[in-house]
């Protein structure tokens, strides 16, 4: 079939170096229409960085990428945008002032020849952008809602409408689909199928091995920077990539060992929270057990997450830690109450821009590595090497925080909360973006907790994660709590049948154990 | 500071959606509401306030500082400031009155033109492609383009020759002065330009969020250099109009027109971090502030208080012009 | 910076005037009447050959401080200041005297400095008044509009004022201040200014500026606004453009005074003193305290005595 | 695993570290040059510049303003900024003198103080509680404040009753100006209280992502406020010593010190949209500008000329200060 081996890009000897790193170096990767090509790594491989490339976002320090088609290798990102390459980032870029629609029609802004500055903005008619929305799942956001007000998980969706109105030849997923449901990425992969019926050359990045399996037709796997090997889809397994990727084998995940928390006294006792777009929502958490939330993109974990943490005012109901009933007016607050929360929003809310590595991970702890409000700086030094071992971050403390990768950005985030040796520990989103190696190597911190009597909360989008990690799962939908499932017995079918109401039965026990609790 | 914008976006999307066109009426709304309060006020405290006279005057005297804010305008919602308005206008103001010994008033409009222009591209080249911070850019700007003022009058305001120099700041069209019929079509046309035309969403897309902007393919710096320049052109037509109203070139023209300027805009509703902002706003922030200079002078008030009164009355507006609006998320 | 405070009344020795330095130190440069007094200092050190240091305050008197010891460091043989304010200043011009032989000249500093050449600015405004009252005619009550200098104008706008009412009543006119208001000397902030006072009070008679400047700006709204009985009178400086109005108009004018206040025979007289001092010629105990310019009132009379169109005030 | 991890993770992590300490590096230096470079050009073109007497005069002249720089540099890193600190210092200034009759010498400083910290908390609970735009605001108080200048003054300079009130102002150990000496000290305790302290990493943080801040248990709000006042006590403190080392209070006192804070502080590497900066960097932002206009005098430059020199040199002087500085991001 000559549609499938068109080359449409092709890069050459490809390499990026960043002050101080060498991201990338000697990539030769060729991407064909119609085609799935998915890039695994682990985290800080040069995956984003490639897919940045690729897009013209940077120029590449050396080789050439080349897109059929266009003559001279694409420099600047309204190059790429005219070579037909569509770039969905790792953190959504969305223009918070515009509105949903305009989001959506943002192409129409890029330098072209076909565009003149002078011209009149043409916004999509409503009905193309509805479309574009539903095809990802944001059928019920409205066009003119404006897109600051979006959850980080709609903001990536949002982005990827893009990909339904902006003619392009090239569509780059860079983990994309990281914080989205079974569910969600059920609509991703109609639209890859169209997209690969439409001939194009679809790059996927993603660390969720079933995803990659159920995706792609070939997938490149990156290591230190450096391209390891094009393996066949039919002809490997997750054994062998991952293999490839952290340079050994992965021990299979254990399940948590079962918690002594039977008949203990709640720390988190929420009941009636009202907040976002959760309703009446009753649970208990006690001290030793994992328990995780699972529902859709928008079904309110989020919200929950937020409003048991002080991030967020509830409109309704009391939340109690360690038994006594508190008001948590900020962050500052909870973490007084021994309360911690890791945002799923990285870019707004999980580090500070301009700091180190160290600054970012002492932030929290700071009071307590001070004397008479002055930082004792060996203590903190010896802290922060500390948890950059423990956390596996690759990069060093006086490292800028933003310049890591996406994952190693995630594990400060995590390791500067859990420095805070909190009882009560909300995670939302803990492992998104994160390698397989890694997610393990977090896995066994979570259950550490839960052996040292904390209490742990955890926002997840995948059902498998839910069931490995956990005791106990709560599902979410349309911000009611549904049902909840010994993780032990459950299966991940029975979670995604709750979170999308499929059977009626479910919501039944959910009552009994939202008495039970 | 977060906190409320998550309260805010919390809620399911129809009502934020309601919630956010909301936000977008008070914010233009209250600046208007403290207008009508403001004339009111002025029309029962001094009986002058609504003599067609005094009323003439306002819109002489808020005409010029009104073209200047929305020079201000359109760089706030680029997401930069230009603290040098006062001084280029200064210099378009002289420049325009003494080259060619201001023998033809249309020369003068071009001298002055070309002047906002030229000095606005060296502002808008610095910010945009030396990547430098717009305010201690234009900061520069605003010594320099004073200290070229002085060199070039030492002191002495220049008298254009062309007798016909003064009509255009002084000729009234069926009792509207002239230059408040240049002010509002300044203001019609820079709303088009921004709300309507390709260029005008690029601006308030760079000014929200650049990295989406530059990643989507959006010409980040040409944009920006184009708004520095048309603010340039504002500045020199706003020039060219207080030459032709004061009949000379004065070196102290255009003085402290920057902190009115940028007063008018925020108090418009503005957001200084950029990308937000209607050009109606900037209007009756303009007329605020008119309204306010004009009356403590009906009154009479003390030279001594009238500063005192204008800080209050500023900090008053603002806290008022603000109300309901998320605090400035410097964050993005 | 510290020191004695005594003045240097011995006399210099002898130096050829080509070896002295003589500083400047300019209160403000943005209106004619500064300009014209350091086009008057440029051209005397040009003509006798001293070297001339001059500096501009921009109207803030620590920043003339800090000029005025710069030019102590450079070793001025004398230093000519037209003052700012003089309560601020006079701590540290008083220890600069005791150092060198300090000259004021506009504005001075009361008992400081070798000597003041400073126009009587009641006086002059007294004699522009005098004019304008004989025009108006006496026994009418009138309705004066003021254009002042601003909140830190301390002396020389409220002295003007106070010199141009008093005339006008001792030429039996009773002038009733209905109106004032800021416009800091300059014309163009004169426009706005006067059109609101006019505004408030339609009745008003006659403008004063308390400078040219600002009479002129006035002048300009009520040319604008076709408005040719209301009077315009300025209490100083006697400024070109304003002798140009007075003579144009002739005795029927709109524009009906000035005063004279010329920068450059205050120039002229304090570089005669301070010259003849550094150059060791003048012994400074000889020199009087105060000597003022000679102050004239310029009406349609006796403007062609002044008016000269080519000179730069 | 973790070995292997290790292995990766040595590689990036030195460089990057070199690489990042690198750019501060040239944030602080690349002033630094200017400054000497300004030095030795002054030293050679004006024999004048290194006397004792003009170094003295120097030191004189920069401390209040150095003062006040620092003040404002540590808004900036708050991500706000303050251009009423001119006025503010105004106000402290003529209050410190006038009120009781500036009896003591010690009761002066305590108002001076007073009226900083209190006008410095109005400005900080309009921003950390109003979540109002510092400029915004601070422009108001820039207009309020001098009101009251002249309100309390009415344009007349007062006097303090205490002969000994001009010893601070004057006096000198060892041939160094007290002045001086408490511009360093403020500079040193700066220093430390920003990059020693719990409340300084704060103030970085919120200056640099406040939401992220927020959402870390940072106090935001009281961290803004607290900045404020400090500023303000500066302020006040910059105002007592100019009253002393004039003799009097000027209602003209600190006009447009703002901008050459600002210019200071920006010209020293921070940045305006906040989170980054040093303190060495603002001391030598403020000594550039005080060689700058004592060269321009000292080579008694044509007054037309030095405002327009002035310019001139901060656009050139930013433009190297910021070599090798990724453009500002407004995006954070
Ligand atoms: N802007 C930057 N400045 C400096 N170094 C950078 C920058 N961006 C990326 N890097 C470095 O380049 C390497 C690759 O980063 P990249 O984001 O491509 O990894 P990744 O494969 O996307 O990882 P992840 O799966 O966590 O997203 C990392 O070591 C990172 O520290
Ligand atoms: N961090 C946030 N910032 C802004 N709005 C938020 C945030 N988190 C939740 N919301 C609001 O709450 C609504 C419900 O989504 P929520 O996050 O509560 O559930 P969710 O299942 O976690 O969705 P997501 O997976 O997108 O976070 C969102 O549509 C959004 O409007
Ligand atoms: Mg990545
Ligand atoms: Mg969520």
């Amino acid at each position: 079939m000559g549609t499938m081996n068109r080359v449409v890009f092709s890069a050459r000897g490809v390499g990026k170096s960043y002050p101080g790193v060498q991201a990338l170096s000697g990539v030769d990767l060729d991407g064909r229409a119609g085609e799935v090509l998915a890039i695994c790594g682990a985290n800080g491989a040069g995956k984003s960085t490639f897919a940045r490339l690729l897009a013209g976002q940077e120029p590449p320090s050396a080789g050439e990428i080349r897109v059929a088609g266009h003559p001279e290798p694409v420099a600047d990102p309204a190059e790429a945008d005219r070579a037909g390459i569509l770039l969905m980032h790792q953190e959504p870029l969305v223009v918070d002032d515009f509105t949903v629609a305009e989001n959506v029609w943002l192409y129409r802004l890029r330098s072209g020849r076909d565009i003149r500055p002078w011209s009149l903005a043409r916004r999509g008619d409503d009905d193309a952008t509805r479309q574009a929305l539903r095809d990802v799942g944001l059928g019920d956001v409205a066009p003119t809602r404006l897109a600051g007000s979006l959850a980080p998980g709609q903001r990536q969706m949002l982005a990827l409408a893009r990909a339904r109105v902006t003619p392009h030849q090239v569509l780059i997923l860079d983990e994309t689909t990281a914080s989205t449901t079974e569910e969600h990425f059920a609509d991703v992969q109609e639209m890859v199928a169209a997209e690969k019926a439409a001939g194009t050359a679809v790059v996927f990045v993603s660390h969720r091995m079933p995803e990659v399996f159920a995706l792609s037709d070939r997938i490149a796997v990156l290591r230190g920077g450096r391209l390891v090997d094009v393996l066949r889809t039919a002809g490997t397994d997750a054994a062998e990539v991952t293999a490839l990727m952290i340079g050994e084998g992965v021990r299979a995940l254990e399940r948590p060992p079962a918690h002594r928390a039977e008949g203990r006294a709640p720390a988190l006792a929420v009941r009636g929270l009202h907040a976002g777009s959760a309703t009446d929502v009753s649970f208990d958490v006690r001290g030793g057990e994992v328990v995780g939330i699972y529902g859709l993109v928008g079904s309110g974990r989020s919200s929950v997450a937020r409003s048991v943490s002080g991030q967020q005012q509830p409109r309704a109901g009391t939340v109690e830690v360690g038994g006594r009933a508190v008001t948590m007016r900020s962050p500052g607050a909870a973490l007084r109450h021994g309360v911690v929360h890791l945002t799923e929003d990285r870019r707004r809310e999980g580090f500070v821009g301009e700091f180190t590595n160290a600054e970012n991970l002492s932030l929290v702890t700071l009071p307590r590595l001070a004397t008479a409000g002055v930082v004792r700086r060996r203590d903190e030094r010896s802290r922060v090497t500390e948890l950059i071992e423990r956390f596996q971050v690759k990069g060093g403390p006086e490292t800028p925080t933003r310049a890591l990768s996406g994952g190693n950005q995630q594990k400060v985030c995590l390791a500067k909360w859990l420095a805070a040796d909190p009882d009560v520990i909300v995670l939302d989103e803990p492992t998104k973006g994160i390698d397989v190696g890694a997610r393990l190597n977090i896995y066994e911190i979570i259950h550490g907790l839960s052996q040292q009597d904390r209490a742990v909360l955890v926002v997840t989008s995948e059902a498998e994660e839910a069931l490995l990690l956990c005791h106990r799962v709560l599902v979410l939908r349309d911000g009611r709590l549904v049902a909840e499932f010994d993780a032990a017995e459950a299966s991940t079918e029975d979670l995604m049948r709750a979170a999308l109401g499929g059977a009626a039965a479910l919501g039944s026990d959910a009552a009994q154990g939202g008495d039970a609790a | 500071m977060t906190v409320t914008e998550k309260t805010v976006s919390a809620a399911p999307s129809e009502p934020a959606a309601w919630a956010g066109r909301g936000l977008g009426w008070l914010r233009t709304q209250y600046p208007l509401l403290i207008l009508l309060v403001l004339v009111v006020l002025a029309a029962v405290l001094s009986d002058a306030f609504l003599s067609t006279r005094n009323l003439e005057n306002l819109v002489l005297q808020m005409s010029v500082i009104g073209i200047v804010a929305l020079a201000q305008f359109i760089v706030v919602v680029s997401g930069g400031i230009d603290i040098s308005v006062g001084s280029v206008l200064g210099l378009a103001c002289v420049l325009s009155a003494g080259l060619f010994g201001g023998a033809s008033t249309g020369l003068a409009v071009l001298v002055a033109l070309g002047t906002g222009a030229l000095l606005g591209a060296v502002n808008g080249f610095l910010v945009a492609f030396r990547g430098l911070e717009p305010f201690i850019v234009t900061l520069g700007m605003l010594a320099l383009a004073r200290g070229l003022v002085y060199a070039y009058t030492e002191g002495v305001p220049v008298r254009p020759a062309d007798p016909a120099f003064t009509l255009v700041g002084t000729a009234t069209v069926l009792g509207v002065p002239v230059l408040g019929v240049i002010w509002v079509a300044v203001a019609l046309g820079m709303a088009f330009l921004l709300r309507r035309t390709v260029f005008g969403r690029r601006v308030y897309a760079v000014g929200s969020t650049p990295e989406a902007a530059h990643a989507s393919g959006v010409p980040v710096r040409g944009t920006l250099l184009a708004v520095y320049v048309i603010a340039g052109l504002l500045v020199g037509l706003g020039g060219f109009l207080l030459a032709s109203r004061v009949g000379a070139g004065t070196p102290t023209a255009g003085t402290l027109f920057e902190l009115d300027a940028i007063a008018a805009v925020v108090i418009g509703g503005a957001r200084l971090s950029g990308g937000q902002g209607r050009v109606f706003g900037a209007v009756v922030g303009t007329a605020i502030f008119g309204v306010i200079t004009n009356l403590l002078v009906l009154l009479n008030v003390s030279t001594f208080l009238q500063d005192a009164f204008r800080g209050a009355l500023i900090l008053l507006a603002v806290a008022l012009a603000t109300i309901g609006r998320s605090p400035a998320r410097r964050g993005r | 910076t510290v020191g004695s405070s005594s003045e240097p009344t011995r006399k210099q020795e002898a130096k050829p005037v080509t070896e002295v330095t003589i500083g400047f130190a300019q209160r403000q440069m943005d209106a004619p009447y500064y300009a014209a007094m350091e086009a008057m200092a440029q051209q005397r050190a040009k003509d006798e050959g001293f070297h001339l240091l001059f500096q501009n305050a921009g109207g803030d008197p620590v920043t003339q401080l800090n000029q005025v010891q710069a030019m102590l460091a450079q070793g001025v043989d004398a230093l000519v200041v037209n003052a700012i304010s003089p309560e601020t200043q006079r701590t540290q011009l008083e220890q600069a005297a005791g150092e060198v032989p300090v000259l004021f000249v506009d504005t001075s500093i009361p008992d400081i400095g070798l000597t003041a050449v400073q126009s009587d600015n009641h006086e002059i405004g007294r004699l522009s008044g005098q004019i304008t009252a004989k025009r108006i005619g006496s026994g009418k009550t009138i309705q004066v509009a003021i254009l002042n200098g601003g909140p830190n104008d301390e002396i020389v706008g409220p002295a003007r004022q106070e010199g141009f009412l008093a005339g006008l009543t001792e030429g039996g006119v009773t002038p009733e201040v209905v109106a004032s208001a800021t416009a800091t000397y300059t014309q163009e902030e004169a426009i706005p200014a006067t059109e609101s006072m006019l505004a408030a009070h339609p009745e008003t008679d006659l403008v004063l500026g308390l400078n040219d400047s600002m009479a002129l700006g006035a002048l300009s709204v009520l040319r604008n606004q076709g408005n040719g009985t209301v009077l315009v009178a300025a209490a100083a400086d006697g400024q070109k453009e304003a002798l140009a109005e007075i003579a144009n108009g002739g005795c029927t004018g709109q524009y009906v005074s000035t005063g004279l206040n010329s920068p450059s025979l205050a120039a002229e007289q304090v570089f005669d003193i301070a010259v003849g001092v550094a150059t060791g010629q003048t012994d400074p105990a000889s020199v009087q305290k105060t000597s003022l310019t000679k102050a004239a009132g310029i009406g349609c009379e006796n403007v062609s005595e002044y008016y000269d169109p080519t000179s730069v005030f």
